[in-house]
């Protein structure tokens, strides 16, 4: 055994979204001037979930849809690790819904990057909550009836600190935006698209690509109702960008005992 | 001399005020107290009751009968006359019925310049008044307790408690009577013997759900995050509970959830996820009769098999069960230490009979003394979280250090990536599984009292105090008949335990209906045939009763 | 036993908020004309869950936090019968705060009532989602730290067909804002603010009676952007009524296989 | 004779397909056809397998050695070598290696016309000539496949088939050879089987999160909606599946879910609400290794005594582990009799070895066929749900009728409202448990082959093909040995079992670290002493693996 690296090769599809994401983490994480031991990926389970083996760093691949509570007791026994949750649109709006709901009233201190493919990748190919309304698959037969759930518009809503959407397919962009949300004090939302070659014929590289648009140079996210008017625009333009910013105290910064250093630090003294 | 008293009410006339403060101050007075509780799941109205026993020697359980009754409505009085003893005295708030004294507690309490909520104070004073030692020491110990309050309110209440006691002057030391002692004077729930030792033994993360019986570990803990610095945040839910506490185990401080039924249902996920990452974390799984939301507030044995074989997939764990509230102080600390000691998830069991007795002993230590967390201080560069070794223990890094720790809910290689390799999975299981035969070797026998003899009391957690007490009474019948009682119900080392039991008539006396610890010792070749006295009403046995029906 | 029919008295404490939406529950049915013999009462468990049993109907009073999903298990079963969720907010937000996300996608034809007290009352006073911040609690002993969920804000965002807030100090209206919900095809939200005497000190009669204000009559519900800046209204003035309003065709319209019948009538062909 | 071909690439490139393509070929030759999968999780890249073993006579298990080896990379077929037999033949795309003859498939799809995809139909091709059965039939099949899609693609298929075929000429016949007989010709897998045997059952609802290996039931029953009329609907979480499928049921309608471990584990709480409102809900549970995420494509029998003691409280469930395909069929329809005729949850257990098998047999019926759900049909005006009964089964109205029914997860008097009345309690928890006793008056006998012996092979589950086949092989060997197969494992009828195996050498064969079931018979009382053959790696026994260990 040669110590613990991260893993090579990944597990994904050639052509995948997913290794352009990692990439723009790994150069997010160098120009924040991160420092990797200091640094917990927390994921769940899927194809996206895998991330975190794929670079060296510590890690936390927990269960599917609880990469989020998971991140919480991290957080709370070491506030001064950097906590990063790269996990799948499944993964963190179906199983871990509630989670993500209550996450953001806490602001905890966790970066939390979806990697959201509209699908469920690693189980072949099923909705979603992301999916398309009209999607078909083996077990959306008809097409899903359901509306997609709205992780921005549901993030504003719930006052979350730090709201973003990127997009695999414009890696300088994304990068830009993980750095960004690595500043944030408290709880950040980064909602990533990207094409799953394998099962999504039609969220492709091209479909973002040609849809993808970066918010104005003057556009406020200060301004909760402007910023969730911006969060329902899904079509042939889909804002990319800081879409909302609440300026709120953290999690850990309002939580006495951590007051004077981490929990983990107190037992050694 | 051993006296009952029952005070019963509707649910939020204020039954647990008079209680507690009767179970302080005869534990003041230096006699031994042990008092339980009986209530519903509603906040107002209905039927509880309290039950404050008092004796000149140590007691472990509850008695059914009572000595001295108090009422404070006339429905819930009538309710538990057939429970009062013939020499027996009971006395209520308002009109007299059937022998019990009515005496107007409401309007002594407004003559003695008190509120309405004061008449549990006069019911104490009553109380007082009857069992001999006079309103003296409550007087000091509301005087003690109101005084932080300011202005008139502990003279208000010392009033009330001495006009109570007036009332009752026709009764005065007729039951007992009582005289101050020399026991240990330091009162403990249940509860907190469990939170304070959890604190003590240095948990610094505690998440749950609140979920009656379990919630009184919480609230304790909760009260003393700021003394002992831990991080007490109510989750969103059981799931979210469990996986927060494993996030925490991970980096590296000890770390607790505390639940009941339900919520421990919702947790069985992330039980086989600290199987798999061999995480330290306990779970305080207190019981509740079941199945669903089944009787929210009574108490019952009923989740054990459920607990021990909690989890897919099959990885070692420990399942603890303590008998008395000492000794769930003690387990408590021996539960964060086995989780940590074999990074493996502990799940704690206690049930409402056992967190909500009160009982005075001699003072827990307080004092923070956090239990040894078996961390790697200085990993080598080569270091890998999950190494293969012969007992099955890795030595465990936590992330911050110097080498990165990569912890896996899949199969896994020893350095902690997920693995599809399954020659490493056999390795590795094997590896985890040896940790279970290890958890066997630690020092640990059963409870036997006084002696082995011919009948055997079988029991496990809380039934040991009435267990103990039967023996005590079928034993003055001349019957040779002792108790074994469990409190580390798993893993089990059938084998020993064959030994003890062999060739005795074993009777296994269990808080559910299908004898769910003989099962288990069954299954683990300790017990062939075996008779059973089983209760699944949702009340805790009583002593009388196990030789009752012995 | 002489059949099945209500259970009295009730269990709640008096001066409670829960006897007035229980009142106005009952007038509801009534003047919408609802036969209560088709008629299922769905609760979770809490002091609020505890509703259904006490008015004539079927009950189904499942387990904490699971009132939504078995709600949706009897629609898809008899899509025909007519079936209400009487809930708390630690039931609905809390522990079931997952199923409501995606129930209001979905967009079955569920009218969800929930008893908001912001507090837990059967376990005693410890912290629901919507308790204010800083409440204090014996749990929440510094406060609650984390922002109050926002219900309402939450179902605009996800395109909630029906959202709407009422009070038990107002019971007429509370009447009303039931029919409306009961009359609605799709999911129906409706958050009831009610006082909890026995353990919300601060969110009492009085408070939510001198705030509760109801909107203007020329208010457009279907104004999502409008109807979001309304929702985010709390403090000397909390806004009642419809909020939000969205025509979507219910999940029971949608699903190919109930349009010929319920697929309890399809056993008996 | 008797074949084991075995088709080897990375996910992605079509090992399914291929294999698929195979087993219909040989099923419409006339032949005995049981094709098993080996899968990574993962979408593309790294190494599946796919064995289509092939005899004259039936078969129930898969064989670990292959006779014909074709290789859709190098890297996958190198992994194989070493189990190809002496005699066998190996083909591949690509350069040769060791012995393995290397084929340009891309290359021959290319030239006949095709697409790259179509290296399958070149591969299948080839196995067709090596067979001895020629290239005919499967051009056959492959016309009727395709004459839907249209235009040229059956033709362009057929020529690659057949240059596949003309490419491996030397190797024409030299394994088995292959001639038609006259098998059965209808092919199923388990999933087919237990998804279509939901659908004639007259399931109506059906609720689950995708969770590999029990999706496969899920998507047969998706594509099945239309044409037997049945909800099928993704949910949010296995928490909203089982509540979704308690609500359906309550409502009136067979119920069902689908799931694995983890999410298993998330049910928990949800199959107690089932018993305590007695409702008629279906859990099919398709195994694979845990704990936690474990190896999510492999297969694996670890999570039998979770399974039984699922839940909170003490209510009876019934636990069903079909063996094979057919069993498998019947047990489904057995689960959802049983859960409405006993008003209980009912736990039908797979793998993924049992659900990804397929195997060819008589036409299964497919006609709609409900069960009785048992409802009364015209309840009087003094119906109450949980009336007490003798056998504990109440009968069971639905809403929507003339009365009210109350259904509720507290414990409840008869008219299913939530009650306090301790007497009350204990009358319906003897009555629930009552029904318990009623499941065990069910007729079922273990499956005992061929005949009871001096040894016997303890199995449950999906173990039973190999335990069948390796006994035919130790009796080939002389000895007396034989199978004794449980389908039903829960409840267990502990002095009818001892019985059947006293006196016996008994051999426990499971697919898990602890013998989970040969624990539950002594649980149960009916096995003392045992010894063990387990396997944990995350591939299925074969025969001579068991017959080599015993
Ligand atoms: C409790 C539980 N339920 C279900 C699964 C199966 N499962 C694994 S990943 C996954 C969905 C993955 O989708 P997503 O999160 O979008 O990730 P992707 O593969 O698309 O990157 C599911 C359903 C599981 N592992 N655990
Ligand atoms: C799984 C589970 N977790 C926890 C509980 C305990 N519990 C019962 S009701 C309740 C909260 C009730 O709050 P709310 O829904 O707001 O209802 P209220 O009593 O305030 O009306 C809790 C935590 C439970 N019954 N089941
Ligand atoms: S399945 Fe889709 S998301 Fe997963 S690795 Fe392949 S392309 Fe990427
Ligand atoms: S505890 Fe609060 S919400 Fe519950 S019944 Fe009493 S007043 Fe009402
Ligand atoms: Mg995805
Ligand atoms: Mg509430």
């Amino acid at each position: 055994m040669a110590g613990t690296m991260k893993m090579e090769p990944t597990a994904w599809c050639p052509g995948c979204g997913n290794f352009n994401i990692l990439a723009s983490l790994d150069r997010a994480i160098e120009k924040k001037g991160i420092d990797r031991k200091n640094l917990v990926l927390v994921s769940g389970i899927g194809q996206a979930a895998k991330c975190p083996h794929y670079t060296d760093a510590n890690v936390f691949n927990g269960l599917h849809g609880r990469a989020l509570p998971a991140a919480t007791g991290i957080k709370l026994a070491n506030h001064r690790l950097d906590v990063i949750i790269t996990s799948g649109d499944g993964d963190m709006y179906g199983e871990g819904g509630n989670h993500l709901l209550h996450a953001m009233r806490r602001n905890i201190g966790i970066k939390v990057f979806v990697h959201n493919n509209q699908i469920y990748g690693l189980t072949k190919g099923q909705a979603s909550p992301t999916s398309e309304k009209g999607f078909v698959t083996k077990i959306q037969v008809d097409g899903v009836l359901s509306e997609p759930v709205n992780p921005i518009a549901m993030a504003i809503s719930e006052d979350c600190s730090f709201v973003a959407r990127s997009s695999s397919v414009i890696p300088g962009h994304l990068e830009q935006m993980m750095i960004e949300a690595m500043i944030c004090k408290g709880f950040a939302l980064l909602d990533i698209l990207h094409p799953c070659v394998s099962f999504n014929k039609i969220n492709t590289f091209k479909w973002y690509r040609e849809r993808v648009k970066e918010l104005p140079a003057d556009y406020d996210p200060h301004d909760r109702v402007k910023a969730f008017e911006t969060s329902l625009k899904w079509g042939d333009e889909i804002p990319v960008g800081v879409i909302y910013r609440s300026e709120r105290k953290s999690f850990e910064e309002l939580l006495p005992v951590l007051s004077e250093g981490t929990l983990l630090e107190s037992l050694s003294k | 001399m051993d006296i009952n008293i029952r005070i019963t009410g509707e649910a939020g006339q204020g039954v647990q005020t008079t209680g507690d403060l009767l179970s302080r101050v005869f534990s003041k007075a230096g006699l031994y107290v042990l008092s339980t509780q009986s209530y519903q799941s509603r906040v107002r109205g209905g039927e509880n009751s309290y039950d404050v026993r008092v004796s000149d020697h140590e007691i472990f359980s509850s008695r059914s009968d009572v000595d001295l009754l108090v009422g404070l409505t006339a429905e819930t009085t009538a309710e538990q006359l057939g429970f009062l003893n013939k020499s027996g005295i009971g006395i209520m708030d308002g009109d007299s019925i059937d022998g019990v004294a009515g005496i107007d507690m409401k309007a002594i309490a407004k003559e003695s310049g008190g509120t309405a909520m004061m008449v549990n104070t006069v019911a104490a004073g009553a109380v007082m008044a009857v069992t001999g030692l006079g309103t003296g020491m409550l007087s000091e110990l509301l005087r003690e307790e109101f005084r932080k309050k300011g202005g008139d309110v502990a003279e208000q209440n010392i009033r009330c408690a001495e006009a109570g006691g007036r009332a009752v002057a026709r009764h005065a030391g007729k039951i007992g009577p009582l005289t101050p002692g020399d026991a240990p004077k330091y009162l403990y729930s249940g509860s907190r013997a469990i939170g304070l030792s959890a604190a003590v033994s240095g948990v610094k993360v505690v998440s749950s759900y609140p979920m009656t019986p379990s919630t009184g570990v919480f609230t304790y803990l909760a009260g003393a995050a700021k003394k002992y610095g831990i991080a007490v945040e109510q989750a969103e839910d059981e799931i979210a509970a469990i996986n927060l506490v494993c996030g925490a185990a991970y980096a590296g401080v000890p770390a607790m959830t505390t639940t009941s039924g339900g919520g421990f249902a919702l947790m069985a996920e992330g039980i086989s996820l600290a199987g798999m990452m061999e995480l330290p974390v306990v779970v305080f799984l207190s019981q509740r009769p079941g199945p669903a939301t089944g009787l929210p507030t009574r108490t019952g044995q009923e989740d054990l098999l459920f607990a021990v074989h909690a989890g897919h997939g099959v990885f070692p764990k420990a399942v603890f069960a303590p008998g008395d509230i000492k000794q769930a102080y003690d387990l408590t600390r021996e539960a964060f230490r086995t989780a940590h000691r074999f990074q493996s998830p502990v799940i704690l069991m206690a049930d409402q009979f056992l967190t909500d007795m009160q009982k005075n002993m001699a003072e827990l230590p307080f004092e923070s003394d956090p239990i040894d967390r078996c961390i790697v201080e200085a990993p080598s560069q080569d270091y890998v979280r999950y190494a293969i070794t012969d007992t099955g223990i890795s030595p465990r890094a936590i992330p911050g250090g110097d080498v990165f720790v990569v912890a896996d809910s899949d199969e896994h290689t020893e350095d902690g990536h997920l693995t599809e390799d399954l020659e490493v999975r056999v390795r590795q299981q094997d590896k985890r599984m040896r940790k279970g035969n290890e958890m066997l070797k630690e020092e640990y026998s059963p409870g036997i009292y006084p002696e082995p003899a011919d009948e055997v009391l079988l029991c496990w957690g809380s039934t040991y105090g009435p267990c103990r007490e039967a023996v005590d009474k079928l034993r003055d019948g001349g019957r040779s008949i002792c108790m074994i009682h469990f409190a580390r119900v798993w893993p089990l080392d059938g084998d020993r335990i064959k030994k003890l039991l062999q060739g005795r008539r074993v009777i296994s006396v269990e808080g559910n209906s299908n004898a769910q610890f003989a099962t288990l010792l069954k299954q683990a070749g300790a017990l062939a045939d075996f008779e059973t006295i089983l209760k699944y009403d949702g009340l805790p046995f009583t002593a009388d009763e196990i030789a009752g029906r012995c």
